[in-house]
């Protein structure tokens, strides 16, 4: 990428370089919405690793790319919209900037650059059988005993662990502490004995979610991330270009493509659906969704740009732009209609796409969207208080 | 459950099918069902055969026993409540129903008996999975040969196929512009079945078709005419479907509501909510409605047996558009108020989201529903 | 109608009575959704009650016609879906009832007769300025007085107080007894000196809510209804059928015709409207929508025939109802698009029926139906704890 | 209301017109405007002039401040904001601008000077209340005589029409495929104006032509590329109308959140119960949504002067699609959340009611709109 091009300049060598560099086979299965196996997308991390492309929004230091907030939202949308795999947001969006921040050095050193080698998944350790938005209640305790901690107790809707080499936790360091305060962030090697992985098979038949079992884990003391009993702090500050990314633009507008390819494809007793006027309906209230959204995040990222503080009411995008996710994935399955009834979809007289055989799996994966990383009526909470002042 | 719309007797039928659903029909069979190559479990099926299920609506003179389309339904809504994966709707009413009216006695004699004790099971094999009101007629060609017809070609998806003893098939006819029905034996050279399950468990197929021989036909007509004919199987199927989904939608929402009585958050169970509690209220209103249009479209079916094809039409059309807006709203909720745990495999609801999921689209989505509704108000000269 | 047809053949009695009576002004007006003069309203009364005709849901003692609660039902509707005017619920389904109930027996023979002759209009004094749905907090205040109350204070919201002869309202006569308590259940005579009407013109053009001014206003004891400070339980008690009325099913068919005559008779772009697929669509919709509902009330209705108790649930028929009354205004406004932008919208060049003229008056009346009587909002939290215990 | 989005000149901009309509439009000002026959009050109409407000968006050259399109949309969101009464949007920008860009040295010379100071006043009368990108341009014809053209006809409904001072009218012309624009001087003889108030308050009328002769067209073009040549200001026109609602839409919301906040029921501010929070944030959230896009619509406008019609007509549809949508939930809720009071017409709320139902369906409804896009998207070999 050129150092200082116009926007639309950087727009196009993004564009290019995905286009030109991302393997046809991780493309056709982003495109038609197959999951991609992990070392497919571990290899397409090495070479956007070796192109310094794998953590642009990171501090140079730590491999990133100096960029503009809004050249790292337009980088973001082409890799989406060129069908790159999503990355690993709990590795990249999350784990990586928390380390930048409260790491210490021989942290930083330690997992910034495997990281940013593309090698390293993470998965992320907060809800708990009984404490799911409400964090405060967490029982995941960890022991101080001799130059380690003894980590006892469970995690569960840990999402990838089955593949994660490192999960980061918020464990209870003070049990007599209330609530948030005897809370401690720590970084649990996954291969450490007494740690039991339960993969949860979900309603769309994949296994996204995990419960994980501690049973005297031992953690040393060198893997607490800050002060202990201030993990609470470090949980929270989900960092602000982060918090820019969960419009999902990118995403929506690759979701937006995909429910075009399934009207313009498939046929309704003779008639292609994308000439239906229902579809066309939807289809064009949804997309004016999107260009809503869009100019809404555009203003988020000016004030980022402008080095403002973002500010709570950027909790708005999280709630649009998730449910906007589930929008066109509803109207993917209702395009195809009985063609999406079952996985073996392809297998059918119509001949249909790869994409009817996962359209309902996707669906209901999209579903988790406004529930994860706190629901859309936490969304609607923050924004009645903080920002109404209700 | 009470209701004042039963008589006395409907209300037994209501509880003896939701005490065989609760005893008889757990998780264990439910998953047993769905790993069956048919999605049907032949021992389940003798067991609605026993119960007198599959022979409610038929004649007493054909073994049956004279009940009312609305007993039928009943006992739909209770197997749905059940999550009860078996083809009751796609196999155990309206084929047994076309049999009854439209084969001669002899066809009658052979096959009504093991349809309704449960030993045999036939299947509306030209009824689509997709909108019903749009039977694809042109992929099955019959050819008039001496003492009979050779059927080829290949039916789409439908419920309940798999496993089948006898298969209900709409031909064109390669002699003239008309169409033939035929009930093929499963036995019959020549024909192949490809079983795919849907996405929620449930059972269904493909018939192929390699110059099947059929000695006879069970109707020959005019393509207008064949399917004015079969319109009432059509309509009675989707309102039978309707009913099983409501039962469905009911249990996800008590499951739901139990829930969320029960799940403490922030100090306090999460129905304490006020926005939580009118969401639950919205959709309990939008269930009771549907069941009632349910029911209502189930007492126009047995209204106009016959006659009146726009009224069972419209009604049919209506509820299945109803029941589809409702399921998806059920299930969305079910989900979210849940949370996490309502997309798990392993938890209670996430069969009855998918469930509810593959219903609203089955036989047709709310969008093709209320387009016939539409037809039927606006263009009364055409229908 | 004779004595005990079938419900069809009473129907067709009905209609065929409305539809040879019902003077044609009074429903040309009705059915292309003008006011309807307080004369031609009097007059109609006067003819109905001549037929006993005008409170067939009264016991038969007081001129009702002893039928059936499905009869009932059936007369309203074809009455609403053959464009007679909508009764003055106040005056029929509320005071009539609760005098039955609750007033004495000269109360009775004072009040109801003269009701029933169609020739007495009432109004409702329950609202104040600050007590909308919250009725505990009202202030007007009745104070004994030698023979007399004398009441001081105000009611507001008080519709069509400007015809109204007489007003049943709720005053506080212990200002010492907590919220509900101290309140009792009285008749005023609109032509007492001291009592002021200000009318409030409704955004809709029309005059419908009044502010009503009490100066010292003397009201005989013979006037309180059941004892005094028990006036909410009076008040609370409106009766199974009326509450069964409120799915307001003839209405909403009526409204449903009405939208229907837009769409057939109007263009767009040369274009008939019934022919677009967004209206044929959202008029289908509202179809499926009155048809369950109607299935819904049907469930009711046969509760009570059977004696039952009706139950807490019947809250949902109002809620649905007034909304879907709300939903057809809103799709006739839509189908007529910017020929209902005008009340003058008659002189134009398309030559549009009356119903453009008043379109957009009648969707803002509508809004009314769901927050008056105990707003939506309301039934939500009676349905949340009386029905499903939460 | 500080906002990163504007630059500091259109920071000030922003601030002047608030300022303006705090202290001089005021209840009194706005019943004046509505009570006058051309629902519009020369003096104000003059204010605005001096403001600058009135050449905003037209080049230095011709007397104007060779502002942008966005400029002059942050005026529109204040008025809208005031519920100002005036035709800005129908008169003061579009039909202003084409003056300046399409018409020759003389015309503009006469006219705009007194269109930029607000001594007169122009009107696109070619411009339906409806659907604005349906033009009904069969109803005036032009006939070609010596010395000029005879027009006769009548006008669609056209928002601002009373009291203009000239008349933008578009002709199909009698000797060939091809349609005339001319600009119409209030006092030709010939012409009668029928005055129509909407149901906000606003002032609309029609034109009549009956024998008018005219010098001059405007401008003289096959249809098609007439209709090309006129999108601009259509668009421009639906742009700046989105921009005014958005603020009549943000006033409405906060005057409901502050009545809100101070009403007590059940001995609580009704703004403390959570259902009342969680709706008060969904439409908080779709007026930004809606702000956004109409602003954002703005900004293609100035990007795309004359090149690219396609982008600047997806987002003006889309932006009047998502304000007519919001247009009518806000409304609705400012109703329904103030209770009775908020259908009254004395008090404040309910001119911002008015005005924004009316608003949804101005230059065409949600619906309309959408197909607009529909179009765009799904027929772009067509467009």
């Amino acid at each position: 990428m050129s150092s200082n091009p116009s926007l639309q300049e950087f727009r196009q060598q993004v564009r290019s370089f995905v286009r030109s560099k991302l393997p046809g086979d991780i493309r056709e299965a982003v495109r038609s919405g197959q999951p991609v196996p992990r070392e497919r997308s571990i290899a397409w991390n090495r070479l956007l690793a070796e192109e310094s492309l794998l953590v642009p929004h990171w501090p140079s230091q730590w491999g990133g790319g100096g960029w503009t907030v809004q050249q790292q939202m337009v980088f973001d949308e082409e890799m989406c919209t060129n069908d790159a795999p999503e990355q690993n947001s709990v590795t990249f969006d999350m784990i990586g900037p928390v380390l930048v921040r409260y790491g210490n050095d021989a942290q930083r050193g330690r997992f910034l650059p495997a990281i940013a080698s593309g090698e390293q998944w993470w998965c992320q350790g907060y809800s708990e059988p009984n404490a799911g938005s409400d964090l405060a209640s967490l029982s995941t305790r960890a022991e101080r005993r001799g130059d380690h901690y003894v980590v006892n107790g469970s995690k569960i809707w840990t999402s990838y662990a089955q593949y994660a080499d490192w999960m980061f936790c918020l464990v209870r360091t003070d049990a007599s502490a209330k609530a948030q305060q005897g809370i401690s962030f720590m970084l649990i090697d996954m291969k450490t004995p007494g740690i039991t992985v339960r993969p949860i098979l979900g309603i769309h038949g994949w296994v996204v979610f995990n419960e994980v079992f501690f049973d005297n884990v031992s953690v040393p003391f060198e893997n607490l991330v800050g002060e202990e009993n201030q993990g609470w702090t470090i949980a929270k500050s989900l960092l602000e270009f982060e918090r820019l990314k969960l419009a999902r633009i990118g995403e929506n507008k690759r979701r937006m493509a995909r429910a075009r390819e399934a009207g313009m494809t498939h046929c309704e007793a003779g008639v292609r659906v994308a000439n239906s006027s229902w579809f066309r309906q939807r289809f064009s209230e949804l997309e004016v969704r999107l260009m809503a959204l869009e100019a809404n995040a555009g203003r988020f990222i000016a004030r980022a740009q402008a080095g403002h503080p973002i500010g709570a009411d950027v909790s708005m995008l999280k709630m649009r732009g998730s449910q906007l996710i589930q929008l066109w994935e509803e109207l993917t399955v209702d395009a195809l209609g009985s063609a999406a009834l079952s996985h073996d979809a392809v297998d059918t007289a119509e001949g249909l796409s790869e994409i009817a055989a996962t359209a309902s799996s996707r669906r209901f994966l999209s579903r988790g969207y406004t529930i994860a990383g706190g629901s859309s009526e936490i969304q609607h909470n923050i924004l009645a208080k903080q920002v109404l002042g209700l | 459950m009470s209701d004042s719309m039963f008589n006395e007797e409907q209300q037994m039928l209501a509880d003896s099918a939701r005490r065989y659903v609760e005893r008889g029909y757990g998780a264990a069979e439910l998953q047993a069902s769905i790993a069956h190559p048919a999605g049907c479990l032949p021992e389940k099926w003798k067991e609605f055969g026993e119960l007198g299920w599959l022979g409610i609506v038929l004649p007493e003179a054909d073994g049956g026993f004279g009940g009312s389309f609305s007993d039928v339904c009943i006992v739909s809504e209770e197997l749905g409540r059940g999550v009860v994966n078996e083809p009751f709707v796609a196999s155990g009413i309206a084929a047994n129903m076309l049999l009854a009216e439209l084969a001669v006695e002899d066809v009658k004699a052979k096959w009504l008996p093991g349809l309704i004790d449960g030993s045999r099971r036939a299947v509306l094999a030209f009824l689509p999975t997709g909108n019903a009101y749009r039977i694809p007629c042109a992929d099955v060609r019959a050819r008039t040969v001496e003492g009979g017809f050779i059927l080829g070609g290949e039916t789409s998806l439908a419920l309940g196929l798999a496993g089948a003893d006898g298969y209900m098939v709409l031909a064109r006819m390669d002699d003239g512009p008309k169409m033939g029905l035929f009930l093929l034996d499963a036995g019959l050279p020549g024909l192949t079945v490809r079983p795919c399950a849907l996405y929620d468990g449930q059972g269904a197929g493909r018939l192929r078709l390699e110059d099947v021989p059929v000695a006879h036909a069970l109707d020959v007509q005019a393509e207008p005419a064949m399917l004015e004919r079969l319109a009432r199987y059509i309509d009675g199927t989707i309102i039978a479907h309707c009913a099983q989904t409501v039962g469905t939608m009911q249990r996800a929402f008590e499951i739901t509501l139990d829930y969320l009585k029960t799940r403490q958050q922030f100090g306090k169970p999460i129905s304490a909510n006020q926005v939580v509690q009118h969401r639950l209220v919205d959709l309990f209103v939008e269930i009771e409605e549907a069941r009632a249009l349910s029911r209502a479209a189930a007492g126009i079916f047995d209204e106009c047996r016959g006659e009146d094809n726009g009224a069972r039409r419209k009604y049919a059309a209506a509820a299945k558009a109803c029941v589809a807006q409702v399921a998806k709203h059920c299930w969305k909720e079910a989900v979210q108020l849940h949370g996490a745990i309502g997309m798990t495999q392993e938890y209670v609801v996430g069969q009855y989201v998918k469930r509810l999921a593959a219903a609203a689209t089955l036989y047709g989505t709310e969008e093709a529903q209320l387009e016939t509704v539409a037809d039927l108000t606006f263009d009364t000269v055409r229908a």
